[in-house]
Order: structure tokens, then C-alpha cells, then sequence
């Protein structure tokens, strides 16, 4: 195919909102965007693993810790599914790595937030999860095959996540008054940086348009932050906490939940790198990267057949 | 049923202690593969463990830790989180601090491929909920020994670097693996005195080191207290540490709902 | 008198935490000396947690946590051993956990500066007891600073390797300090705010820096959490972690005389 | 003097039970026989302060924390009196560092036992600080004259220690039944292993016969012993704590206690290195000997006035 065509061949399964392959023509930008949002999708399962792996070693229960152990390896496996889906555009996980490490390259910044009690892991698992699953179910339908592909088995084990930190929440609020306190206080902290988990407004987003154009991306951050919204005020009420928003209230001519503005100055800090638990969690991320160090040397040079003696 | 629940709690406790130690590796693997490999032996040490809690509770509900009345604490978490050290029956080997890669790789060999020894035996015991956990546990320890195995050699054989520190890691768990098939008849009618496997732990451990090229280290074993091993409820300083954090949470809410 | 003991508990709780980190350091110093001297910095901060944790508890018996009925526990461990991390005042430069010799130092000497400035200025307090602790934790507090500006300029001049480390140390808490030094105007009556000595606290530091020659950091402060910090309960993933080890004694014997 | 005339002079001084001083000649084999007995009392004050302070960060009350931090530091206090005593006899910290750390000298064999209960604290300080003094006492008169007088101020602090030892098991002896177990259970663990302070039985202790001929030793292993038990008795019976020996018993006709034989396979295996934390205490000095190394670097060349640019 001529340079006209193939890129009229892109425009065209775009349109159609098929999916391109690795193996399809595909314009830099679209193939740079797209690195950039796998990666970033990558590395947030990877740091991820941080704020929930923290409570495994003290889970109150043993059924809790094999299935919070369970969820963590989990957000392992869909890191490595992401660093290969990113793998197919042409990086190599080492430069992926080490984009991480130095920072190059973000992660999502609820993860540098601290987990404080139990009650955070059912936090996380409803909303952090909840608010993923919204922004990554229309990612299912996304234009690029490796990466859609990818985010249908996340999101199946994601949903997974999501109704297993609902019902701890659900058990713990059952509980003593001293676990009701925990799970109220604990949604307090991270039902703010939930909502900012969307991304900035859509009058600030200015990789929006062009990502939708492309249909990389499907929706805008309003809009699923909306629907979010619209989803956990009920789940809420059925827990019977409190959501730490006065300005949420349903608005029936919208047929929506109208809903307070987050903290944008705080998000601002956290994502410059002055965020409680930033340089906390790139710190734990290089010291186990470079402890492994000889390890991975190790095993190349096996592999190699290298043998050395005594 | 007071010896078989000690029996089973040793057992248990092994793989409980064993399976906390794994999982402080999740997120701290030198590569994401080994991160779920590391995971998925904890989970099933700690499936194991269940099990068992559970079975040394049927057979002796006194020995579960008494909790406020209308606890709705199982009995598997009452023996998990509500003993003190001292109640702990697991082997010493199991609760020593992590070190580098090349401990959990010794550590993990020395004591799968006894546990896999007692665990083929167990399968026969004329109890059918230790027989059954036997079963199952025989197909996974089988992985662990096969992962921690092929692990051994390749970093005897990687580098200088890994080689070194395989030794050393060798070199200081190897005292702790006497524990591992110390005698203990105290239940042979339903369980397996792990003496009797000795010889054969020994046989699978010197064909490891030999492929491996690597030399049997001649350290005795590490002395107890009075006679008394981990398995008599007398440890190393490192249990109770351990054990202070596993179970704060669930000491902090005695009447908890989880 | 609510405010009263909560601003106590502030003052106590940097103490009691920092002290806490300092003991750790017991038997692991470079040199023989300097274990003394740290375990000297760790008992006077600790013996001016007592007083001021004491002082709370008669501001506001409310605030001591129950305990079982006639448990033995003094005020001031129903305090210390009783408390859940989000019920800890202390900022977070305190809680964070143990580095190398240059991170105790430069610690040392973020949280003695400021933590001086207020003791000087609370010794004119209209309450006796926190002015009579001011006034002896004063002269402590003067040594603690001399102690880590001794050896920050020490380290700073030393070699590369420690110059090196200082530096990275250095780094690593300077976007703590902000809180040591965040206002709280709640009991100017009789308490000090220690936004009150910020310019005092940083003329100090710049003049160390300066001695030093080491150029002040340019990182901006850690955030909170929706704008709370560690006086308001919201404190680093580490707090509870030093808590479950600390108080797990305690806990387990509610009842205990000790 | 001559050199007969010196050897005249040692032996008088030895014979009057007055005291040798660093500037005075001394036989070879009196100076290598102090060297090792004050670097082995030093190395075992400064490992003694590991099985201690292993329970400072859990002390279960503020007041108990304050005493036990206390303590753990006169124990590097008595470690440092004891490394100047023995460099007056011209051997350097850092040699004694070196043979402690390579396993050339050696301490006490009580520290290879672990601590497994906040009683240890409390039996550590009552017994093992109540066998150390025991032998030591008799220190206080022994011919070297910088030895004995570290002594002095040593066994002052060591009774003290002691007496708050025994305080803290009377005080946990009132108070719940959980504590008067712990009590009891530290007892019997702590029990053999004290008596085991005292070396070997006098028939087969080489080195004890010349070192008594030097007055560099004042009494038999054996005559401490039966000295230490006769003293500990009583103060187990006002304890209510019963000494795990069937063998104990009151002989009128010795007017001493008779008392069982302890475990000498046992202490020989922990001598030679494989008791339960000697390679664990050995390990926690190298690595804080190793970690402060470039402490001691900066010291010293910022003592010599050097100074380094950015």
C-alpha cells in the first residue's frame, strides 16, 4: 500500500471504530500517546501494589489476607499485561522501567496517597477500583487491539476487586462501632482523590480532544466522573456511610448528583511530586528494582549457558 | 485429639509463618514474574495453613484461644492471630527475617522439599481431612520445590555474584533445617514422625547441591534452649516480631466483623 | 482544657515518637560514644513525653483511653500504649523510619531546632507544669541541637562519602520540617504557636547550612490529606507499623503491672 | 631496677594482694591472660546489650522503657571503661573490635541464648546480672589496677541493675496470672544457663589455677557457683517462682544448697558456635560496625581539619 493509503486505511478503522494492530500503519502521535497511556497504565498497577500490599502482613483474618494477597499479584499480572501490550508499540520494559524510576513517566496519583487502616482496603477496592473500572471499561473499546484487549481481562478482575472491597466495607460496617468508625473515616480520605482520579475538568484537559478524535480515549473526564458519582452515592447509602461532600445532592431536573469541587491545588502538589507518599513510593520501586539487580543478571547469564566454578 | 491437634498445629504453623514471610516479598521481587510466583506460593502455604488451623480446632477445641462472648472470630483466626509466641509450634527455619533473593530460594528448598516428603506420606493418614490437605499439598509443594530447585541452579550458575550469595544464604539457613525432620512419634497412627523422611529430604537435597555444583556445608545444627526447638514452642527472637504485626489488627478488635 | 491537653499531646507525642526512632539506634551506633549519646537524646525526649503526656491527662481525664476496670495503667501509658495511630498529634518528621548516621543527624537537628524555640519561649507559660518542663527540656534540647550541628558540620566536611549522604539525607526530611513549625493558634493563652518561631527556627538552620557549606534544599513541603497532617492524625504509612511494636506488650496485658 | 629486681617487685605486689599499674613490668603470660579476660568482659558487656534491647521499643510501660534504655546504655558504658583497661595494656580498640568481630576472643556465652518475653528483661537483670556480679565482685580486688578499678564502678551498676531486675519480677509477680506465667516461663529458660555462667567445674578448668596464683581470679568456679545459688534461693521463694531443678534442696550438713548438674553438652555446643543466636549477635555487631565505617571515616578527617569542596 502506498503512504496515502495505509493512512487511509488508520483514518478509516478509526472511524469505523475497529481496532489497529501492531502491525498496522499508525501515526507517530497516536503511537506516542498511546506508549505514554499504557505505560502510565502500567506503572500505576505496579505502584499500585504499594498502598494495599502495605495491610497485607497485618490482615485481620486469614481469608482477608489470601484475598488481599490475591488482588495485589493480581495488579501484577496486569502490570505485565499492560508493559507487553505497551511492548507491542515498539518499547522495550527495561526503557519502561526506567522511565518509572526516573520519572519520567507518571503513574496515577491516588496510589500517593497512604493507606492508614484496614477499612482502606475496601476503600480502595470500592472506590479507587470503582473510578478505574469507570475510566477503563470504554478503554475495552479502545482503537488499539493489544491494549483493548488487555483492558477487557483487567477490568473483568477489576470488577472482581471492586465488589470484594465493597463487601469488606459491607462486613466491617456490621461489625463493632469501632470498624464503622474505621470504614467512615477511611471513605473521608479517599473519596476526594477518587474524584480526582478523572483528571482535571474538561476546560483543562488538553490532551482530551485529540486522544477521543482518535479514539484512544472514549469518553470525557466530566462526564465519567459523573456517572462515578451517580453510581457510588446509592452504594453509600446501602453501606450506610457518609460521603464527606455538603454540596452532593440529587438534582432532579439534571437527573444527576450534583456534587462539591475537589481540592485541584492539592492534586496539583501531589502530581509535582509533593504528594504524602511520592517519593516514598518510587524509593520502594527502585530499591526493589535494584536489588533484583543481580538477579536478573543472574538469570541472563544462565540462560546464556554461562557457567562459572568454584 | 489433644496430640493430633498439636500435630496439626505444627504443620499449620510451619506453612502460616512460612506464607508471612513469602508474601513480604509481594512487590519487592526483582522481576514481576517472580513477584506472582513469590505471591502464589504464599497463598497456597497460607490455603494450607487453613486447613489445618481448622482441623486442630475440630480435634481439640480447648486449645483455640478463648474470645469475648459472641466473638465471630473463626477458629482458624483464633489460632492465627490470638496465640502468644510461645503457642507457636512451627519450625524455626520459617520465621527468620528475609534476606536477599537467594534466602527465599534456600529457605524456600530446604524446607519444601521436606514438607513435600511428610506431605507424600500424609496422603495414607486414617485421617481423611489431613489426608486430603496432603493430597492437594503434595501437588503444591511439588511447584515449590521444582521453583526454589531451578532457582538454586541458576544462581549457582549465573554469575560470581549470585554464587556468593547463594552460598551465603546456604550457609546460614542450613543449621535451622535439622528442625524440619526432628523426631516426633507422637501421633504415628494418623500423621507422619517426619524422622523417618530424613533420609530421604537428605537424598533430594544432595542431588540438588550436585547438580548445582555446589558443596554440602558442614554446620551443625543449631542448638535450642534447655532442648527445647521451635517446635516446643521456643524460638528465635525474631517470632514475636513477626507476630506483632501480623496479628495487631486482629488483636485490636477481638469482637470484629472481617 | 480540652485544647490544653491536645496541645500536650502534640508537645508529648514529638517526644515520644522521636524517641522511639532514637532507642532504635541502641547498640547499632558507629562508635561505642555515640551509642551512649543517642541513647541519651532518647531518654530525655522520652522523660519529657511522661511529664507533658501526664499533664494531658489532668488537663482532660476524657482523653485517656479506657481501660479494662481496675487495670493498673497510669495515665501516661493508657496514653501511650492505648492510643491508635490517628489518635497520635505528632508530626510526621518524627515517625519516619530509621535511615543512615547522616538521617539521624539531620533529623536531629530539624526537630531540635524548632522543637528549642518553642521550649524557650513556652517556659514563660502561665501554666506551671509546661513552663517547669520547658524549662528543664530547654537545656536538653540545647544539647540535642549542638549534638546533630556538631555532627552536621562534622559530616558536611568529612569526606565525600559522607557529604554525599548528608545531602541525600538532607533531602529526604527537609520537606517535613513544615509542619514543626505550622501555626496553631489554639491555646496562645498558655501554650506557644510554633508558627511564632518560624523566622527564629529558620535564621538557626540557615546559619548551620551556611557554617556547613551546604546549600538549603529547594523542595516545597509534603502535602496532606485533604489538608490534614500528622497534629491532625493523619500520619505516614510508618506510624502504625512503630505502634504495633511498641505497644504490643502493653496491649496483650491490659491488666498488666509493670 | 633489674630485670630480676622488677620480677622481685611483681611478685611482691602480687603477694600483698595490692595492684599491678600499666608503667609496672608484668610477665608476658599475666599481660596476654588480662588482655583476654577484660576484651572477653568488654565484648560481653557490648554484645550483652543486644538481648536487652531487643525488648527497649516494647517495653510495656514509659517508666519500664526509661530503665531499660538506661541500662542497655551503662552496658556500653561498662564497655567502654573496660576497652581503656585493656588498651593500657597495649592492645587498640580496633584490635579488640577485630577479635571480637573474627571470633578470636570471645564473650559471654549467656548473650547466645535469645529473650523471648518482656520477664527476660526482668531475669536478666536478677540472674545473670546476680551470676555476673558474683564473679565479678571478687574483680574489684584483682591485682591489675586499672581492671579493678573499672570493676569497682562496674559492679556498682550491675547491682543496681540487678535490683531492678528483681523489682520488675516482683512486680509482675502481682500482678496478673498471664504475668506470673511469663515469670515462671523466663525462670526456667534463664535458670540453667546462668549457673552455666561460671565456666566449667573446677576439674576441668586449665586456665583457672594460675590466674588464681596472679590474683588475676579470686575464687573457683565452683565455690561461685555454690555462692550464687545459695544467694538466689531465697529470693526465688519470696518471688513465689519455682527453680526448675527436681535436685535443689537445703543440705544442713554442708549448710549449702545442693543443686542438680547443668546441661554441659548443651553450653559446649553454644561455645562452639552454634547456639541459638551466635551467629545473630556476631552479625548485628559486624553490620554496625560495618554501616558506621564511613561515620568514623568523616570523624577522623574532619578532626585532621580536612575539608572537601561541593
Amino acid at each position: 500500500m502506498t503512504d496515502s493509503a495505509v493512512e487511509a486505511h488508520f483514518d478509516e478503522v478509526i472511524a469505523r471504530h475497529d481496532r489497529i494492530e501492531p502491525r498496522d500503519w499508525m501515526p507517530d502521535a497516536y503511537r506516542r500517546t498511546l506508549v505514554r497511556q499504557i505505560a502510565q497504565h502500567a506503572h500505576s498497577e505496579i505502584i499500585g501494589m504499594q498502598p494495599e500490599g502495605n495491610w497485607i502482613s497485618r490482615a485481620p483474618s486469614l481469608r482477608r489476607k489470601a484475598i488481599l494477597l490475591a488482588k495485589v499479584q493480581d495488579e501484577a499480572g496486569h502490570g505485565l499485561y499492560l508493559y507487553s501490550a505497551a511492548e507491542t508499540l515498539g518499547v522495550s520494559r527495561d526503557e519502561l522501567v526506567d522511565n518509572l524510576l526516573t520519572g519520567k513517566q507518571k503513574y496515577s496519583s491516588i496510589f500517593n496517597y497512604p493507606t492508614l487502616s484496614y477499612a482502606d482496603v475496601g476503600t480502595i477496592g470500592w472506590l479507587v477500583d470503582g473510578a478505574a473500572i469507570c475510566n477503563q471499561v470504554p478503554l475495552c473499546r479502545t482503537s488499539y487491539g493489544p491494549y483493548g484487549r488487555a483492558m477487557i481481562r483487567i477490568c473483568k478482575e477489576e470488577s472482581f476487586h471492586q465488589r470484594q472491597g465493597y463487601e469488606l466495607l459491607m462486613t466491617m460496617m456490621r461489625g463493632t462501632p469501632e470498624q464503622q468508625e474505621m470504614v467512615q473515616e477511611s471513605v473521608n480520605r479517599f473519596w476526594w482523590p477518587s474524584l480526582m482520579m478523572f483528571g482535571p475538568p474538561d476546560e483543562n484537559s488538553p490532551n482530551s480532544e485529540r486522544s477521543m478524535a482518535w479514539g484512544i480515549k472514549r469518553n470525557s473526564n466530566d462526564d465519567l466522573r459523573q456517572k462515578f458519582v451517580d453510581m457510588t452515592v446509592p452504594q453509600a447509602d446501602a453501606l450506610g456511610i457518609c460521603l464527606p461532600d455538603p454540596s452532593l445532592a440529587w438534582n432532579a431536573s439534571r437527573e444527576h448528583y450534583d456534587f462539591g469541587e475537589p481540592d485541584w491545588d492539592e492534586l496539583a502538589a501531589v502530581i509535582r511530586g509533593d504528594g504524602p507518599c511520592n517519593a516514598q513510593r518510587i524509593e520502594h520501586r527502585r530499591r526493589a528494582h535494584e536489588d533484583g539487580a543481580w538477579v536478573r543478571e543472574a538469570a541472563t547469564a544462565f540462560a546464556a549457558g554461562g557457567e562459572i566454578g568454584d | 485429639p489433644d496430640e493430633l491437634a498439636r500435630y496439626c498445629l505444627g504443620l499449620a504453623d510451619d506453612a502460616l509463618i512460612m506464607s508471612q514471610r513469602l508474601a513480604e516479598w509481594c512487590s519487592r521481587a526483582p522481576e514481576m514474574e517472580d513477584d506472582v510466583a513469590l505471591a502464589n506460593l504464599a497463598l497456597d502455604l497460607l490455603g494450607q495453613a487453613r486447613l489445618l488451623l481448622a482441623r486442630a480446632a475440630a480435634a481439640s477445641p480447648g486449645i483455640v484461644p478463648e474470645l469475648p462472648e459472641g466473638s465471630p472470630v473463626p477458629p482458624e483466626d483464633a489460632l492465627a492471630f490470638f496465640r502468644e509466641a510461645g503457642q507457636f509450634r512451627n519450625v524455626r527455619l520459617a520465621e527468620v527475617p528475609n534476606g536477599d533473593f537467594a534466602h527465599v530460594v534456600v529457605r524456600l528448598l530446604l524446607f519444601s522439599v521436606a514438607r513435600f516428603e511428610v506431605l507424600e506420606r500424609l496422603r495414607l493418614s486414617r485421617d481423611h481431612v489431613l489426608a486430603a490437605v496432603a493430597t492437594r499439598g503434595v501437588k503444591e509443594l511439588s511447584y515449590h520445590r521444582d521453583w526454589s530447585g531451578r532457582w538454586f541452579l541458576t544462581l549457582a550458575r549465573g554469575t560470581q555474584e549470585s554464587h556468593r550469595r547463594l552460598l551465603a544464604a546456604l550457609d546460614e539457613l542450613w543449621v535451622f533445617r535439622g528442625e524440619l525432620t526432628a523426631a516426633d512419634a507422637s501421633v504415628t497412627d494418623v500423621g507422619v514422625d517426619p524422622s523417618t523422611v530424613s533420609a530421604a529430604v537428605d537424598a533430594v537435597l544432595e542431588q540438588v547441591l550436585a547438580t548445582s555444583g555446589v558443596e554440602r556445608p558442614s554446620k551443625g545444627a543449631l542448638a535450642g534452649v534447655g532442648g527445647r526447638f521451635g517446635r516446643d514452642g521456643v524460638h528465635t527472637e525474631h517470632l514475636s516480631l513477626l507476630l506483632a504485626e501480623m496479628q495487631v489488627v486482629a488483636r485490636a478488635h477481638p469482637s470484629g466483623r472481617w
